[in-house]
């Protein structure tokens, strides 16, 4: 036994190491981008006005809170949970943001703080007490829906102003959702990926056993990602309330799906620890934008639902058989 | 660091118990500074866990535990073993599979900071890599999910021994090797030396006897809990390490004898080959050719070898080829190794209770009855009286203590181990499939199934028989003996003895287990 | 081998259980299903107190219509025990797009009764079997699962509900609402159905093996089931059961609606969990599912007899389930 | 409906046909989709007016609403008529379109932006009339349940204001239960059916629409006698059942009252008032136009009755002479019109 002997494994044929390097070029966040590349170009095909500055202001700005809400869900996913509650939560965001702001910006604030709070000791019974996330999340739901109402009976309010330009704010040179969209998604995809307490989080959702033994916190890893939810779904109803002047207890209700398949679109899986902020981003233009493009073709109103459950499903297929796929390979 | 004591660790008296088990009792031992040291034992014998002990992942009860001249009572754990310069290498891997190897690198080197986190992690892991296992052919972009058993095992060795803020001081590898090959062993053990003479020291458990006395300098010997035996690598032969391990055995075996061996092999009706064959076999030999394996209706037949030399797929594939029904033939089955082909049905007992075995929210009866509910219905229901009736004679039959309505886990180990016995027994199956089913079983119950095996045997059941105990292969008529994936040998139950089993399974060299069973589970 | 004689402590004789007064006591204390059986009695009485009358209609209507998601919750509660994750969104679906079927066929005319019936359990069946298909082939996460199988049936419901309208037949009408004394036929049928699957999920070999391979997939494996088959089989009984339920609630309000079956997705699950099943599978209780469902259902009418705002409602009802959940042991969490 | 406005001989001469979409909140119920097919009919019958139309909807999702909004902006129409999922969510998205001059007409469930021209129906007047109609019924005594609609939004709240604002000016009519029968008939029958035992004697029912029959058949289950005044909601099931009680009971009176989701044509026929400068509609005081609710008394009932299907809501088609006279009634000042009582005959 010699200890020159050098290779350990039998070397790779130029191909399979071109492939394992595409492989690593083009992480999960490739399909879902290329998607909504794609669903974007046939729509700019189809309406040219699309691709205005005014256009993209007009196609992307309603887009912008449910990318938020992707990016909240994504937090989550990375930690292994569901969030049912999403939607409400935002929905209460969005009621303090009308109602309780304008005539106590402190209360108002001090309240948020609170939903933030609420967040990270769902977090923590979730973690301590092992508890399902799915159920927990969605009697919280109830909860949050519950306050809306208790502050504003029936939709109403009126946001501050500032707020309103803040959201709306357009610079005529680059669309105001582009600076938006560039910004955010750069600063999550930099904080998940390019930080390492970002690789932390990541890695507790997949193995906190692992992450717990080469000395982190477990626990503080799991409120680290339920505030940065809740912040995101903060951000998102922040931006709600701006875009449409006032509350509504229910407004994101719809968020809830949408954002679960913004993300599993986007290339998360509920294992945990494996997200991608680009991906997720892409994952909730795709989601977004397919109901656009559905209406466009001319996809009758009452098959949309349908429409959309099924590019879900085709989504996943699709990442079955790749997977597959790859396992076949892999055993041959 | 203190550099005041020639000793990194020294561990004094610690036990640990886990509820009935006791898995650590009184050990002690001591590991010199720059010292590569070993801990031999049979699985179960408590490597582990005293190690877990050791760098505080785990609170033992009693005893006390030195690191660098620091005391500290076992019955505490540490939150940060890694700033005290202590660094495992876990037997379950501890990576995480989403992230990608510089950052795993990160998240084990707490000196990556800043904005070239991921680049200085990766330098300080390479820089180990490259020396560790020349030719790793590991890139920092790959993803850990990506990569085969092996490289991960080398990035969490590698990852013992990069200078973070704290320098290692003591370095934990609890079956560090078990998926490498022999170069990179070998070069892992260059490295560990080469580290070693700078300070380092290291404890290494392996059941890979050789490598131990080839690489290290001193070994320890485990049994039951307890440090047995100290020998120096220089002087040890793996017959003198087997031989400490199977010491024990021996005595044991005195104070609980198992039936003399010519019970086993010589008196009885034992099958002729003229009774029906029960299982086939099937794997392609040497020359090209297939070799046939037959087991016959009531023999008793081992199946042994090192452990992940392909025994368990084997005995797997013998359960899943078998039929729903008694009597009933199924097409054959392939594994990587062998074309199984099974007449009858089967019952299962797993040694794994914890995972394969109990039902941990039911009660004792209901574990025990849940394979033979077929026969104990009656219009679909289950009928009470017929199921407290089967419960009550394989609680007698096999002396289960205890309340049958009590919920399982309230049962110690070896009991619930009893009842998954029963469980698998009462089906009356033709097969029946044993996967180390003595597992945390003590002596005398293991003597009363040992009988009761051979009672089965006489009425007619097969039964095949997975042990890492080399022990009790001695009451089975003919014994496989299993080294990568294939049946390298065949001998009657009164030649198994730990010696010729242990020799066969090594086949005069060691290699390198395949990672055959993690396949299935 | 004489080990069996020399040894004391050996009970041979005793494997089965003392009922002494204790123990049966103890038994109950410690029953998982007592918490909705308790909460249950005290909504009922705290209505009767707060309205001073109607103690024997109040309970009596509180169990005909907590029947519908009697029925809707077993099927969940298979689905749930059998663990990986189970759940099963699809069950409003499924029970609206049945109304129609069935009320289609139905016509107002009792000789339609049975095929009716037969026809919308058929359809949850086959949805049942989709998403089975979806969970176990596939590889799908239940929850997508079962949802994306929703939305087709959602389309499907409001594209055919354009097309064709039915009403319920009078008998099965007067069936779900009939009482004989101050008994509700329908509610004493609920009863009957859950003591039925009850026994289905304690007594039959099936059941066993729906709670075993909740509880531990691979060791079901190893002793003669087969856990793929077995989660399927519980995603087509759920379907089943929410095309019953919809047949059902079709009769009882005289005929379908497309919101008919909204309010079931949430509440069939919720009710699982308030009866001490475990959301992670392996335990099913279905006595406490039904007192779940009388107490979810008396619940909002406490709430609107005490003129509770909505969302003191959604609160309560929120902060119940979880807190329902944070305090039940689970039984595995100590190892 | 069916022959909409296609008799309109208001000349086609230097008016345009306009290209419009309805956007549409949720589709889960009758109401919406009658509401949904009554917009389509009158487009397809007028293709002098309308060159153009599509429907959308956003599966109950606000958000969602805005973005098809923007989108059908980008699509080119002129007119985009919206039943909104809440007062304030689509506001945004409202102005927007409004900005680059797309004409937008909310109906229905509003939109407060104010650059878009309302139809309404007046929902605190619907809850007036029917509790003016069951005071009068009961002689201003008596206890009173009220089946209302979904918790915190719009409508429950005008309808349950308006209700109560009559009832307070009888001081022994009393609200003695409260249930929310989510404006669909089964969940308002066991909300009913649960309450009962635990109310004393109730005296009449205010309900909020398609949550009559529902109710009705709670009481009759229940055995109640004698039955109390209990407000139709317009449904089929709901005027079935009426018919039946007073088959057996002649003196049972009540009355049937519910919004028509045919007011998508109004806002239809408004849009094209707008674009084409019509009937002053521009000149509208709060840019609102009001819709008629419709109500059916007890000499209607049999042929509604008749005309409608079990899960049916009863509606008139709206013509464009007919949308013409809302639109002058709400710059006149008069007070809302009640619609013609007697179904189509076709
Ligand atoms: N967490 C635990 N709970 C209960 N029992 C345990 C636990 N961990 C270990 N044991 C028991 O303690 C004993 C010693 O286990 P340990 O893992 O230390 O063995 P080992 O010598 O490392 O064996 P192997 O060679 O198989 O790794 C075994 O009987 C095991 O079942
Ligand atoms: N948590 C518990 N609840 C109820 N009974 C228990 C519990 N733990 C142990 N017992 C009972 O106490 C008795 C002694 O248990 P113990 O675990 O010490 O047995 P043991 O001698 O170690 O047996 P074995 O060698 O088979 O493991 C057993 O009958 C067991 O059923
Ligand atoms: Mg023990
Ligand atoms: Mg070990």
């Amino acid at each position: 036994m010699t200890t020159t002997q050098p290779v350990t494994e039998p070397p790779r044929s130029l191909g399979q190491a071109a492939r394992e390097r595409l492989g690593t070029a083009f992480g999960p966040w490739f399909l879902p981008t290329l998607a909504a590349v794609i669903i974007f170009g046939l729509m700019v095909a189809l309406r040219p006005l699309v691709a205005s500055p005014t256009g993209l202001n007009l196609v992307l700005a309603p887009l912008i809170p449910l990318i938020f809400a992707v990016l909240a869900q994504m937090f989550i996913i990375a930690a292994g949970d569901i969030d049912l509650g999403i939607g409400s939560f935002i929905g209460l965001a969005n009621v303090v943001i009308a109602v309780i702001i304008p005539d106590s910006p402190v209360a108002g604030i001090l309240f948020l703080i609170g939903m933030v709070v609420a967040y990270a000791a769902m977090g923590v019974l979730i973690a301590v007490r092992g508890l399902p996330s799915i159920v927990v999340t969605l009697g919280m739901s109830f909860v949050w829906l519950g306050v809306a109402i208790l502050i504003l009976p029936t939709p109403g309010g009126v946001v501050p102003e500032g707020i309103v330009s803040f959201v709306r704010f357009n610079p005529q040179v680059v669309p105001g959702v582009i600076i938006v969209l560039t910004v955010v998604t750069v600063a999550v995809a930099l904080f998940l990926s390019r930080s390492k307490y970002g690789a932390v989080l990541r890695g507790s959702g997949s193995n906190a056993e692992g992450v717990r033994r080469a000395g982190w916190s477990v626990i503080r890893a799991k409120v680290s990602l339920y505030v940065l939810a809740a912040v995101f779904g903060l951000l998102s109803g922040l931006y709600l309330s701006g875009q449409t002047g006032g509350g509504d207890p229910y407004i994101a209700q719809s968020y809830v799906l949408l954002s679960i398949a913004g993300v599993i679109v986007g290339g998360g899986s509920f294992k945990g620890g494996e997200v991608s902020a680009v991906g997720a981003v892409a994952g909730a233009l795709v989601v977004g934008l397919l109901g656009s493009l559905l209406q466009f073709i001319g996809v009758q109103s009452s098959f949309q639902a349908a429409a959309q459950g099924l590019v879900l499903v085709l989504v996943l297929v699709l990442r079955a058989l790749v997977n597959w796929i790859q396992k076949v390979r892999r055993t041959l | 660091m203190s550099d005041q004591s020639p000793d990194t660790l020294v561990v004094q008296g610690v036990s640990k118990r886990f509820g009935s088990t006791l898995a650590v009792n009184d050990a002690s031992f001591t590991v010199r500074r720059g010292e590569l040291i070993g801990i031999a034992g049979h699985n179960g014998a408590g490597k582990s866990t005293i190690l877990k002990v050791v760098n505080g992942t785990i609170a033992g009860d009693s005893g006390t535990v030195t690191v660098n001249g620091i005391a500290r009572s076992a019955d505490t754990t540490v939150a940060h073993p890694e700033k005290l310069g202590v660094r495992t290498v876990y037997q379950e891997l501890s990576l995480c599979a989403s992230l990608r190897v510089d950052e795993t690198a990160a998240i084990f080197d707490h000196s990556a900071r800043g904005l070239s986190w991921r680049s200085t992690a990766w330098h300080n892991l390479r820089t180990v890599l490259d020396e560790m296992f020349p030719g790793h052919g590991i890139r920092k972009d790959a993803k850990i999910s990506e990569l085969s058993i092996a490289r991960r095992q080398m990035i969490e060795c590698a990852s013992t021994m990069i200078d973070s803020t704290v320098r290692p001081a003591l370095v934990i590898l609890d079956e560090p090797t078990s998926s490498l090959d022999a170069a990179s062993t070998a070069s892992f053990y260059a490295y560990l030396k080469k580290r070693a003479a700078e300070g380092v020291s290291v404890i290494i458990t392996t059941h890979r006897l050789h490598e131990m006395i080839d690489n290290l300098s001193r070994i320890y010997v485990m049994r039951d809990g307890q440090v047995l035996s100290e020998q120096r690598a220089e002087g040890a032969t793996k017959e003198s390490i087997v031989t400490a391990m199977g010491l024990a055995a021996h005595e044991s075996s005195r104070v609980a004898p198992i039936a003399d061996s010519s019970t086993v092999t010589t008196t009885d009706a034992r099958p002729t080959t003229a009774s029906e064959v029960i299982v086939r076999l099937e794997q392609p030999g040497d020359d090209g050719a297939s070799e046939v394996f037959e087991i016959r209706k009531g023999e008793i037949i081992g199946f042994a070898g090192l452990e992940g030399h392909g025994q368990l797929l084997a005995l797997e594939a013998v359960y899943r080829a078998s039929a729903r029904r008694s009597g009933a033939v199924r097409a054959p089955r392939r594994t990587a190794h062998h074309a199984v082909s099974v007449t009858g049905d089967s019952a299962y007992v797993s040694g794994d209770r914890g995972v394969r075995g109990i039902f941990p929210l039911w009660d004792v009866a209901t574990n025990i009855s849940f394979s033979s509910l077929g026969k104990l219905t009656a219009g679909g229901l289950v009928k009470p009286k017929a199921e407290a009736a089967l419960v009550h004679e394989w609680y007698s039959r096999l002396g289960i203590k205890g309340q049958s309505t009590d919920p399982i886990t309230s049962l110690s180990g070896g009991t619930q181990q009893k009842a998954l016995m029963a469980r698998a027994m009462a089906v009356g199956s033709d097969l029946l499939l044993l996967e180390d089913p003595t597992r945390g079983v003590d002596q005398a119950t293991k003597s009363e199934v040992y009988e009761l095996l051979r009672g089965q045997a006489a009425e007619g059941q097969t039964i095949v028989w997975y042990s890492t105990e080399n022990e009790e292969l001695r009451n089975c008529d003919r014994v496989f003996v299993f080294r990568v994936g294939k049946i390298v040998a065949t001998i009657t139950g009164a030649d198994a003895t730990e010696d010729a089993v242990i020799a066969l399974s090594f086949g005069g060299q060691d290699v390198a287990p395949i990672d055959l069973e993690g396949a299935v589970r | 081998m004489t080990n069996l004689e020399t040894r004391p402590e050996t009970t041979l004789s005793a494997p089965t259980t003392n009922r002494t007064a204790g123990t049966v006591a103890l038994r109950v204390l410690k029953h998982p299903a007592l918490p909705a059986f308790v909460g249950m009695i005290a909504i009922w009485l705290a209505i009767g107190a707060i309205a001073g009358r109607g103690l024997v209609e109040t309970i009596s209507a509180g169990i005909i219509i907590a029947t519908f998601l009697v029925i809707v919750g077993i099927g969940q509660l298979f689905v749930i025990t059998v663990g990986n994750g189970g759940i099963d969104l699809s069950v409003s679906y499924v029970m609206t797009l049945s109304a129609f079927l069935a009320c289609q066929i139905m016509a107002g005319n009792d000789a339609n009764i049975a095929t009716g019936i037969i026809v919308a359990v058929i359809a949850g069946v086959v949805a049942g079997a989709v998403s089975a298909a979806l969970i176990e082939f596939v590889g799908m996460p239940p929850l997508v699962g079962t949802l994306a199988v929703g939305f087709a049936l959602q389309t499907i419901t409001l594209i055919y509900s354009g097309s064709v309208v039915g009403v319920a037949s009078p008998a099965l009408s007067d069936f779900t609402t009939a009482q004989i004394g101050p008994f509700p036929i329908f509610g004493i049928v609920g009863i009957v159905i859950a003591v039925a699957f009850a026994v289905i999920l304690k007594r039959t070999s099936y059941g066993r093996r729906i709670e075993a391979v909740g509880q531990k997939p691979v060791a079901a494996s190893f002793a003669n089931a087969r856990p793929a088959l077995i989660r399927a089989s519980a995603y087509v009984l759920s379907g089943g059961m929410a095309g019953l339920a919809g047949v059902f609630l079709a009769a009882y309000s005289g005929g379908p609606s497309l919101g008919l079956g909204t309010s079931y997705q949430l509440a069939s699950i919720a009710v699982v969990v308030l009866g001490g099943s475990l959301i992670a599978g392996g335990r099913g209780i279905i006595s406490g599912l039904w007192a779940g469902a009388v107490l979810l259902t008396l619940l909002t009418t406490l709430a609107n007899i005490t003129r509770l705002s909505g969302g003191w409602q959604f609160i309560i009802q929120g902060a119940l389930i979880v807190l329902v959940l944070a305090l039940s042991r689970n039984p595995l969490a100590r190892r | 409906g069916t022959d909409a406005g296609s008799t309109g001989d208001t000349g086609t001469d230097g008016v345009k046909p306009i290209k419009i979409a309805l956007s549409n909140y949720f589709n889960g119920n009758i109401w919406r989709k009658q509401m949904e097919a009554s917009f389509e009919a009158t487009a397809k019958a007028n293709p002098d007016y309308v060159s153009d139309f599509k429907v959308v909807n956003s599966d109950g999702s606000a958000p969602q609403q805005a973005q098809q909004i923007q989108s059908l902006v980008l699509e080119g129409y002129d007119a985009i008529i919206i039943d909104a999922a809440s007062p304030t969510a689509l506001n945004g998205a409202i102005q927007e379109a409004c900005d680059v001059g797309v004409t937008v007409v909310v109906f229905d469930s509003l939109a407060t932006a104010d650059c878009a021209y309302k139809v309404a129906f007046d929902y605190e007047t619907y809850g007036e009339v029917e509790a003016q109609f069951l005071a009068d019924q009961l002689g201003g005594k008596g206890n009173v349940l009220f089946v209302r609609g979904i918790a915190g939004i719009t409508v429950d709240d005008d309808i349950y204001r308006g209700a109560t604002s009559v009832l307070s000016k009888y001081p022994d009519m009393k609200i003695v239960g409260e249930v929310y029968g989510e404006f669909t008939e089964s969940t308002a029958q066991q909300e009913v059916a649960k309450i009962l035992p635990s109310l004393p004697q109730v005296d009449g029912v205010l309900t909020e629409g398609n949550d009559g029959g529902g109710t009705l058949d709670a009481f009759l289950q229940a055995g109640t006698s004698p039955l109390p005044v209990i407000i139709q909601g317009n449904s089929g099931q709901g005027l079935e059942g009426w018919v039946k009680v007073a088959q057996e009971n002649p003196d049972y009176k009540t009355m049937s009252i519910s919004s028509q989701p045919s007011i998508s044509s109004t806002a239809l026929w408004l849009s094209w008032m707008l674009i084409n400068d019509q009937n002053d509609a521009s000149t509208l005081p709060d840019k609102t136009v009001y819709a008629p609710l419709l109500i059916i008394p007890e000499e209607n009932r049999d042929a509604w009755a008749d005309a409608l299907d079990y899960t049916q809501i009863a509606e008139n088609p709206t013509t464009l002479e007919q949308a013409q006279s809302y639109v002058k009634s709400a710059i006149d000042g008069d007070p809302v019109l009640q619609d013609e009582p007697l179904p189509p005959t076709s």
